[in-house]
Parts: C-alpha cells; structure tokens; sequence
C-alpha cells in the first residue's frame, strides 16, 4: 500500500511513548556524560503524562500527536519541552485534515516539524543537537520521495539517515546547549537529544512501515 | 548532602506553597500551579509586566511580583524554564488589554517557550513585547551581544519596567525603557564555590576551595577564567575592570549598582565588596545615585557575588526611584 | 577557604563602611566607629531604642536600625560581644530625655558589657532599662529561663518595642511589652553545616554531612541532639515538638512564625519548610497571624534555619503590624 | 618597707604590659584547647593599647591602672573586656585618693576587684574561670594581713595562692563561657583565663614586692 489511514495510526504515538519510557535511563546516561544527566526523565516524564491523558480515549495519529505535543509543551518546560512540543504540534497540524496518510502527506509533516523547531532554535545541522539527527531524517525522506522511491522505500531512506545523522554527533564540538560549555571535551560522546530524535523518528518510521 | 527538603524532585512544588502562606498580602496563586501573580493583577489600565524563569535564584523570580513590578511569574524546575503554557498563562493573568511586557533573560530554554508563548498568546488577541537581558559582559564578546545571558541585571530592568509601566507607559514605551535600561546595565560574577540541584544531589560544576571562577554564570556557566581567590578589594576592581569598558561607563555618569550574593556568601562579605566599589567608581568620578547590596538574584548555596552596574539618564533614573513592593525589593 | 574579605581581622570595619554606604537613607554613622544609628535619632520625645551584639548575624543587628525599630547599635567583633563603650555610645545617641530600653540577647559578654554601660549612663543621668532576651528553648530546661539565649526571637523583641517607643509609650511601657514579647517568644535552632569565623580559617565546630543539631545555637553552641538529617517536614515537626509545649501554644491562640535562614541555606528550603510550620500550627488550631520567612538572622554561612514562635495579645499584635523600615525588615 | 608610694608605682603597669606580651601565645595556645583560641591575642590587643596611650607620659600606679581599666571597657568587647575593665577599674578606683599603698590599701584594691567582677559575672569559684586564680589570691592576702603577716609576706600568699588556684583550674569542667559547652571535654586542660589572671596576680605581686 502506498498510504496508510490516519484513523488507524494512533499506534504511532503509542509505541513512541513505549520507546521513550524503554530509552529512559539510557537517554539519561548519555546526557550525563556531558550534559546534566536528566534527558531521559524529562523526555520519560513527558510522555507519560501523555500516556495518561490518552489513556481511555481513541485517537487517530493527528489527535494523539496533538496531545504528544501540548503535553510537552505544557508540561515539560526547558528546552524538550518546546522543541519536541514543536516537533508533534507541526506533525500533527500537517496531517489533522487528512484521512490517509500517504508520503506526501509525511513530507509534509516532517517538514513543517524541522520548519517549527527551526522557527524557535537557532540550532544548524553541526551544532551537535537533536537536528543532527532530524534535519537529514527529513531531507532523505524528501529526496527519496522526489526520487520517485515508494513510501516505504521513503521510511527506510528516513530511518537510515536518523542514525547516520546520530551518529555524526559522536565527533561533534556541542555549539548549543549545556554541552557547548564544555567546548572540545564535548567531543567524543553522541548527543543526548540527537539520540532521543534517532529513537523517535526510527520509531515512527518503523511503525508507520508496518501499517502500510 | 544538607539539603533541607522532602521529595527532591517536588522542592519547587513546596517551595510555592510555603511561599504564597508567607506573602499572600502580595502574590496570589491562579489556575497554573506554576504561574503566581500579584494579588492585585491584572492592574486595570495598565501595560502588565511578566517575566519567568527557571527555579533556584530566590528572591528572583517570584519575589519580584508586586506593586510597581512584576504582575505575573512563570516558574520553572530548578535551573530549567518555565513551559510554555506557563509563559502564557502568566501572560493572560497580567494582561488587563494593554498588553504585556515580557522580561526575560537570554537563555535558549526561556527564549524557545516564551515564542511559543506568544504564538498563542497572538492567537488570544493578546499583544505581547519582548525585552531579553543579556547584561552579563563575560558571556560572549561585545561583537556578540546577542548571545550575552542575562543575569541580576534583569532585577533593575523588572524595577524600570514595572515603574513605567505603573506611570501609565504604553506597552512601546515600557519596552523602550526596559530595553533601554538592560542596554546601559553590565554585570559579571565571581563564583567561589559550587552549587547542588537537590533532586542531582552532587555539584554539577567544581570551583576548587581558594580559586574564583571570573565571569561565572548563575547555574555555574564557566566564565572568563579560573584564579587563585583574591581580596574583597581586588575582587571589586576585577569586575569593574570587566564591566566599566565595556560600556563603557564614564567620568560624569550617574549609576545604580546591584551587589547581588550568589546564595552562601555572607551579606557581611557582599558589603565589604561594595565598599571598594563604589570607591573605585567614585575615584573614576563615577557618581553613585542608589545602591543594592544583598541577595537579590542567587543560585541555590553557591558562593561568590555579581556586580551589575546599570548608567541612568533622567527617565531611567525616573523609574528606579519610584516605590516598589515586592519580597525581593521594597522601595519607599 | 572561600572568603571575600580584604584582612581578616578588619572584616567588621570594612563591612560597615560599605553597610554606611549603601543605606544612607537610613542609617547613620556616629563618632563611635562601633555604633550606627538610625539617621533621625535621637527622635525627640520618644524612647530610645538600643541594641547590640556580636557581628556576623547580618541583617541583624544593624539591619534592623531605622524607623519604629532600633535606634542605635553597638557592633561587636565577629560572634563577640561589643564594647561596653560601644553600649554606652549607643545608648547616648538614642537617648532623646525620654529614657533608653536596651533591648539584647543573654549572652555572657553583652550582659556584662550593658552592665557596665549602665553604671556609666546612670552617672550621665541617663535612664536605661533592659530587656535580655531568652527565647532559645533548646539552650536550658524550663526551670532555668534565665540561662536561656537570646536568638531569632530578637527581632519580634525590638519590632513590638521599637512600635511601642514610636507609638509614644513611656520607658516603662516599652520595656513590659518588649519583655511580654519575649516572654511569649519561643525559638528553636537546625544547624545542618557549621561556619568559619574569617579571622579564624576553619569551622570552630562540626556538623558532619547528613547529619543536623537540634537545637543549635547562633554561634554553633551545641544543642540538644546532633541526628541524622530528616525531610523538611519532618524538621518542622520536630521544632514544632520543642516549641509548643515549651510555651505552651494552644489552640485558640494567634501567632507570629519567623522562619529564619542560619546564613548558607536557600531561602527555597526555608520557604519548604515554612509551609509544614503552618500546615501543623493550623491542624493544632493555632492561628498564623503575619509569618517571616528569610535571612532574618545569620551566622554567617552556617547552613541550618530556626524557628521562631510569638503569641500574641492585642497589644503585641499592635505592635507587629505597625510599619516598619530598616535594612533587614520593612513593612507597610 | 610595709608600703610603697603611688607615685612611683606606675612600673606596676608596665610590667603587667610586658608580661601579657610575652604570654600572648601561650595564652592563645591555652583558650585553643577548649575555647576559640583567641585569649592572647584579644588580652594584647587590649594591653597594647594602653601601653600606646601611656607612651610619653608620667603616671602613677591608679592613674596607670584607670588607663588599662578603661583601654580594655573602651576597646575590648566580649568577656575580657568588661572582666579586666572592672578588675583594674576597681583597684584603681580604691587607690586613687592614697599617697601610699599600703597593705590595707591593697587588700582593699583587691576586694574591690573581686566585688567589682561579681557584679557583673555570675561565675563562682570552681565554674573554672579566672575567678579560681582571683578569688583564692584576694582571699590568701586579706587572710595573710588578718594574721599579722606583712605587706611582703602578704603579697607571697597571694602570689603562691594565685598559683594553686590557676592549677586547680586544670581538673574541672567549665561551667561558664565558651567551654562550658564541653562538659566533661572541658577537664584535663587549665583555664585561658585564670592562666592571664596568675600572670596578672603575681605581676603585680612581684613587682609591687620589689617596690617595698
Ligand atoms: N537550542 C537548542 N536547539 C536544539 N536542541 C537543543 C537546544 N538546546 C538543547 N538542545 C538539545 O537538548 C538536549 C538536552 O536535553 P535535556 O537534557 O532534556 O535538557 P537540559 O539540557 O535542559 O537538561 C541536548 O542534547 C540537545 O540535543
Ligand atoms: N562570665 C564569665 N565570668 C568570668 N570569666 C569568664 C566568663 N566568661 C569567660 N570567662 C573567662 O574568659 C576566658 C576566655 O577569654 P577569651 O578567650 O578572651 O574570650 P572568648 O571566650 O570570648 O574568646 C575563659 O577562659 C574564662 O576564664
Ligand atoms: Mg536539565
Ligand atoms: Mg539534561
Ligand atoms: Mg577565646
Ligand atoms: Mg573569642
């Protein structure tokens, strides 16, 4: 199949929060090493709580990445809070009128997520945060689909590039952030949101793969 | 770890109650658990004046609510920013419909939920301005004011902007005063010993006993260089060898200083320091109109002090003279 | 050692040039280089209030000099007592005719050295009368009030005298409500890390991590137990526990609650452990009239808070809600 | 000789500088054991002092003594200040109107001195304290001239009771000042300030001894 109904996509947002809740204490680990240790209860503490709100309700993808988002947003302040708010709030906008949820539909939300996250960070692709691994998630899904690949061909071309783009930050010097305190000790370890972003784009990637 | 608290992961949650019993004459709480506002707010007929901030700075941010100051406070975790919602839910409670002056400081976190802030806020109908504070000189070069964090400096932008705000400004006109009085304000910090979040329970720098860290932020940011701890006196000049070029303030100007501890110094040690200041601006015919010392923007128990120097003009002056009733700044 | 300070041994000197420097509009200095005073004292026709204590406490002592509090101080070196000079100069500047109520706390050396002032001022044909404060619970039995310390409880002492003396009250008058206050006063000290005296370099006592003293006093005098270190609300209680039987407080009755920091704590925990204060005086049935939270009374970046308990009558709440305007305590 | 005249006993002052001097560390070293270690240096600051005002000046025995008295009230705080103020205040006080000090003039300076402290002090004798070198001295002199003794055998009794009663400090637990808050840590260890009162008993002792 070449889309995937968006009534049928709440699952997305549920194996999201399973991923983050999995993820937390390795999240943390990672943001010790050169940051203050605590990603993974911020993102955990996020996405709980939107488990929570969920609980009990049906959604279709847009509405539970609407409730992803305002969670975060209202709930999780810092820098996640309004990044990631961000990230699922222009997700699920670009898709809320849509019934199926075909590749230009995803681009578009993929876009419109770099596009907001852009719109209140001044982060570059380099800066060694989590647009090192969002900014070629979206291109690759974009030239992939341009190219004329099918929509799971698209997701695959995403995933891949996520964690090439996670793994970039290995060798990175932290321009933003707590970390850029650190100047080049900052080298040498992957970046916690980076990390957050490779589980959170592959996840939907594979996720979205599955229901087509 | 002496921390006086119960579940470390609540402290802000407790610390608001027990601070809304002590000064409920001045602050009252709204539907946001995490916005506190002047009892009084939103004042009718005037500009509203909000700022917010991440937790661990007492008196800021809260204990600048009051009359001829703040009128609405989002509160963050300790060293972390308030939500976005919180920014806007303070940004309705100070809104009486002539807008809101949101005065904040330069850090990624607060400037990321306050444009989130104000996206929904424009949605509301409910005009809002910014000024951002980046008076701390040791942050970035003068080329790069831009990227400057803001530190007790915002203290005497809140005093400026709250009391034209009061005079019955515009929201232009507060935001030009504001912006105006951060513009002519410098500070840098000297840090002597480190700081412990609760809920973290260890340091999350090091300042090792009998160095200062010159140019430390207020959440521990590393400064310009780390020295072997000097006198009070030659302390004094070391900030103002930072703060007075970089201005630069000069022979004729009238000045307000804020000596502000980082939370653990003595207030006796802040004086001490204050003495050589404003000897040394007073030998450069530097003329002191009004004086703060004591612990008027801290970080948990760290040590050390931050100078800020802000130069006045009549309208500044103005405006920092005016009464102010708030826990952190009593003027009469 | 982390200290801010020129030499050691002129900690006090330096510290009050810059204290005269930075509240002119209140305080001034006299001939005696050991003794401020409230700028408009003697205040003619009313009754001078006098106080004095070892430096080291700010605010106290000087910070509470100013309008419908202290008249004049008398400073001592860091943790020791003033001259009896000092007192005696003190006492002059605040006598206008109308008598002098010198208003201290029970220690050794400030009784003998009032003492001594006294038998001087009485050959000037001044009329002193005192009041020695003993609100510490925890540093001597009940049956021994007489041994007990004067700490945080001061400050009630010298708002409710220093209203009376500016409401026009007689000596007399002044020195039985100031002792009603205290006498209706009950505090109780948690040291949770100790200080070090500049001069001296290293803490003349210990309180080993993750432990608290019960019941400690201004100066680390030891209290009644040292135990592991409990939550704040737990810290709340167990004060609570010395406190109200002591008087006792009993429901019905109204109350003034200061909640002081011993110097290096945040005012965030304080405000933590104020809110359970509250929480169990009201389930007590005991009425929260006006509460104080804050560096009310320090020594020096000892870490620790301590509690302290007013009952009230009509007249001492008079007297408390009178406005108030001094360094370390104002109110309108 | 059974007396000695004021005017000439100005020395008296001056050796009780000079010995405070001297002692100055080891005074410090004493209060260290069980106090805050600062007995020497606040009796010097205070006894120099008084030595800078005497300077260039003629002084006999009360008027040397009224200086120190009043240096020490004036800019010694604490306890030393009014417990050494009162001291010499008082003797200089029952002298000032003599031409001759005589034994009964000193056993009067003397018990003026003890008087004087007890008005302000509520120490007793064994609360191990400079009363426990005083109180024996006073009471060793004025029992000595009671049996007929003379001035110089006076003074002996005095200087050998000061002696024994500083000693005794060394067996018993403060029960007033700074290390009474030792308890029973308090014992094994002379007291700072009956230490300063031996040296000031038989300074004086010694000295106005060698005036007769
Ligand atoms: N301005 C920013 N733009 C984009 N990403 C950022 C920015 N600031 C921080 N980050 C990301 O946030 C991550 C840390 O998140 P987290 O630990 O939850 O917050 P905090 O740093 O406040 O403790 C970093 O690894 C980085 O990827
Ligand atoms: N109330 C008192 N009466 C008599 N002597 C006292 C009293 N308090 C203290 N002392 C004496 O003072 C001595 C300590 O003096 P010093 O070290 O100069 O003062 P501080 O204890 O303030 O540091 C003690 O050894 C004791 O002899
Ligand atoms: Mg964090
Ligand atoms: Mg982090
Ligand atoms: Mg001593
Ligand atoms: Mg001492």
């Amino acid at each position: 199949m070449s889309s995937f109904k968006n009534a049928d996509a709440g699952v997305i947002v549920d194996q999201l929060i399973k991923t983050i809740q999995k993820e937390r204490d390795y999240l943390s680990e990672i943001d010790g090493k050169i940051g203050d240790g605590d990603h993974g209860i911020n993102m955990n503490k996020g996405f709980t709580m939107c488990e929570k709100k969920l609980e009990g309700t049906t959604y279709n993808l847009s509405e539970g990445l609407t409730t992803l988002g305002e969670t975060l947003l209202e709930d999780i302040g810092g820098s996640m809070g309004p990044l990631y708010g961000m990230l699922f709030d222009e997700m699920a906008q670009a898709c809320e009128d849509e019934e199926e949820i075909t590749a230009d539909v995803f681009a578009e939300m993929i876009t419109a997520s770099v596009e907001g996250i852009q719109d209140i960070s001044p982060a570059q692709v380099g800066d060694k945060s989590l647009l090192d691994t969002l900014i070629p998630a979206k291109e690759a899904f974009v030239e992939a689909k341009e190219a004329g690949k099918d929509f799971a061909e698209c997701l695959d071309a995403m995933n891949a590039a996520a964690e090439k783009g996670w793994q970039s930050t290995k060798d990175l010097v932290a321009k933003i952030g707590r970390a850029s305190r650190l100047g080049e000790r900052s080298r040498g370890v992957l970046d916690a949101g980076a990390t957050s972003c490779y589980f959170i784009i592959t996840t939907i990637g594979s996720t979205a793969k599955s229901l087509l | 770890m002496n921390r006086i608290v119960n579940n470390p992961d609540f402290v802000v949650e407790d610390m608001l109650k027990g601070f809304v019993k002590t000064h409920k004459d001045i602050v009252s709480t709204t539907e946001d658990a995490r916005v506190l506002k002047y009892k009084n707010a939103p004042v009718e007929g005037k500009v509203g004046i909000v700022t917010g901030g991440g937790s661990g700075h007492k008196p800021a941010f809260i204990g600048y609510i009051g009359e001829n100051l703040c009128d609405a406070v989002a509160v963050g975790e300790i060293f972390s920013s308030p939500t976005a919602k919180a920014f806007l839910d303070a940004i309705k409670e100070a809104d009486s419909g002539k807008g809101v002056a949101c005065l904040y400081g330069n850090y990624a976190g607060d400037n990321m939920n306050v444009k989130m802030a104000m996206r929904k806020a424009k949605k509301l109908g409910i005009e809002v301005k910014t000024v951002v504070a980046n008076d701390d000189c040791a942050s970035a070069p003068k080329t790069e004011l831009e990227k400057r964090r803001g530190v007790a400096g915002e203290v005497l932008m809140w005093k400026v902007g709250g009391a034209k705000a009061s005079m019955g400004g515009s929201l232009d006109e507060v935001i030009a005063v504001a912006q105006k009085a951060i513009d002519n304000t410098r500070s840098v910090g000297i840090g002597t010993a480190p700081c412990t979040i609760p809920a973290v329970g260890h340091p999350n720098f090091q300042i090792e006993d009998g160095t200062m860290e010159v140019g430390i932020g207020h959440h521990g940011e590393p400064g310009i260089n780390v020295q072997p701890l000097k006198t009070a006196d030659d302390i004094a000049e070391e900030m103002l060898d930072i703060i007075i070029p970089d201005l630069p303030f000069e022979s004729g100007d009238e000045v307000v200083v804020l000596l502000s501890g980082l939370g653990a110094t003595p207030v006796m040690e802040q004086y001490i320091v204050y003495n050589r200041v404003e000897e040394i601006l007073t030998e450069k015919g530097i003329k002191v109109h009004r004086s703060y010392v004591g612990n008027y923007f801290t970080s948990l128990e760290m040590m050390g002090v931050t100078l800020t120097v802000m130069k006045l003009d009549d309208e500044l002056k103005e405006c920092i003279d005016m009464p102010a009733n708030s826990v952190g700044l009593k003027q009469f």
